[in-house]
């Protein structure tokens, strides 16, 4: 299991080659990336994503952990960067490895679900013109919290 | 004890940490002596419901006593992924 | 939409990356990678691959297109294996990229789900000791289909 | 019209593929007719509910008629991914 809260860019390919040479008899490999697009609005120059030094670390090595042991995963990976970004950039990225295909994708949800609205990362929208928007949290986030 | 702001909340409040003493029994009890500080203050703590508190690192809640807590932080839901 | 059957290996890494550079705006990404693992008793020496040429080309196309317009993806890509294979190797993999996480992890899962049971394909086991058994398929895999 | 076989339905008759001349209007009738050949056809189609069938490489149904097809499949249910 890797945890990594980082500034830099990371590798989806290099990320997910390294990954899936670390686990052994794991038929089903999983992952998920997120990428910044543009702001319903359009015009999006940056976003900036603040994150609680400390806590985040914890967060989310405890959503990784409970994945982990809610589907017996043979590893799980969890990067989410954090700073400036440009659009198009990627944000973050998760992966697991299990046995069957079934526990690897619900690992998978239920990672980005958790870290979607219960790791301590907030991200604003830097508009051409200089506006600047905190992105609110949606209800659908949390509500997607309740099938787990 | 030390109190922190994220996101909105640090802006509207103007700055990301800061040295609070305090004989608080729970958060909510903390979130009304701030309030009464300075309007900076009422204004980011306006809407409780739009705010999440940590303590020590953890999520808790507004009646959550604060007895032993060194870190308490205020933010807006969290919009990660 | 990118369709390949084929008999040489292919680079996750490398496929991942190219996928991801090919799409504009998706906020989400989303892999799964089959892998070949040990048979349930163990002694696994290699995974035969039969499939239909021709046909096989076709049904991944018509499951690719069905998922393409249900959940209005930038983009799935299906590449799957055929031939003899050996404990470890890479078996198969699909991607997706949309908008929202959701519509990527509900698109995987749906090619998954109909490659699996609708694609021709079929496996057979070579065990160690000389013996050979066809992968007989699962009613699990054939009730995923019915959440679709 | 063409048959083709695949995996163990390949393996029991013996070989991939052949030339049959027909009249079957539908599939099963065909099916009759093939395991009326000899024992290692008979043994092939012993049970109708472990095969599939494609018709031009459709998936098909057992009863369908052969009208106009060219190529038939017959082969167990599949297990890609």
């Amino acid at each position: 299991m890797r945890i990594s809260v980082q500034e830099a860019p990371f590798e989806l390919g290099a990320e997910s080659d390294a990954f899936a040479a670390g686990v052994n008899n794991a038929g089903a490999l999983v992952t998920f990336t997120g990428v910044v697009r543009d702001a319903d609005q359009g015009g999006l120059q940056a976003m900036e994503i603040e994150h609680y030094p400390g806590m985040t670390e914890k967060a989310l090595t405890a959503i990784a952990e409970e994945a982990m042991s809610r589907w017996s995963l043979a590893d799980a990976l969890v990067i989410h960067r954090h700073g400036r970004l440009a659009p198009g950039e990627r944000i973050m990225m998760v992966a697991t490895a299990a046995r069957h295909r079934k526990d690897a994708f619900e690992a998978a949800e239920y990672l980005m679900d958790y870290l979607k609205s219960r790791a301590p990362f907030w991200k604003k929208e830097i508009l051409s013109g200089g506006s600047a928007d905190w992105v609110a949290a949606k209800d659908t986030d949390e509500d997607a919290l309740k099938r787990w | 004890m030390d109190v922190l702001y994220f996101a909105w909340v640090r802006e509207r409040i103007g700055l990301p940490r800061e040295r609070v003493e305090t004989t608080a029994a729970t958060v909510a009890d903390l979130v009304e002596e701030l309030r009464a500080r300075e309007d900076r203050y009422a204004a980011a703590f306006a809407d409780l419901s739009a705010l999440r508190v940590a303590l020590d690192q953890e999520l808790s809640e507004f009646d959550a006593p604060l007895d032993g807590v060194r870190e308490v932080a205020f933010f807006p839901p969290m919009t990660g992924g």
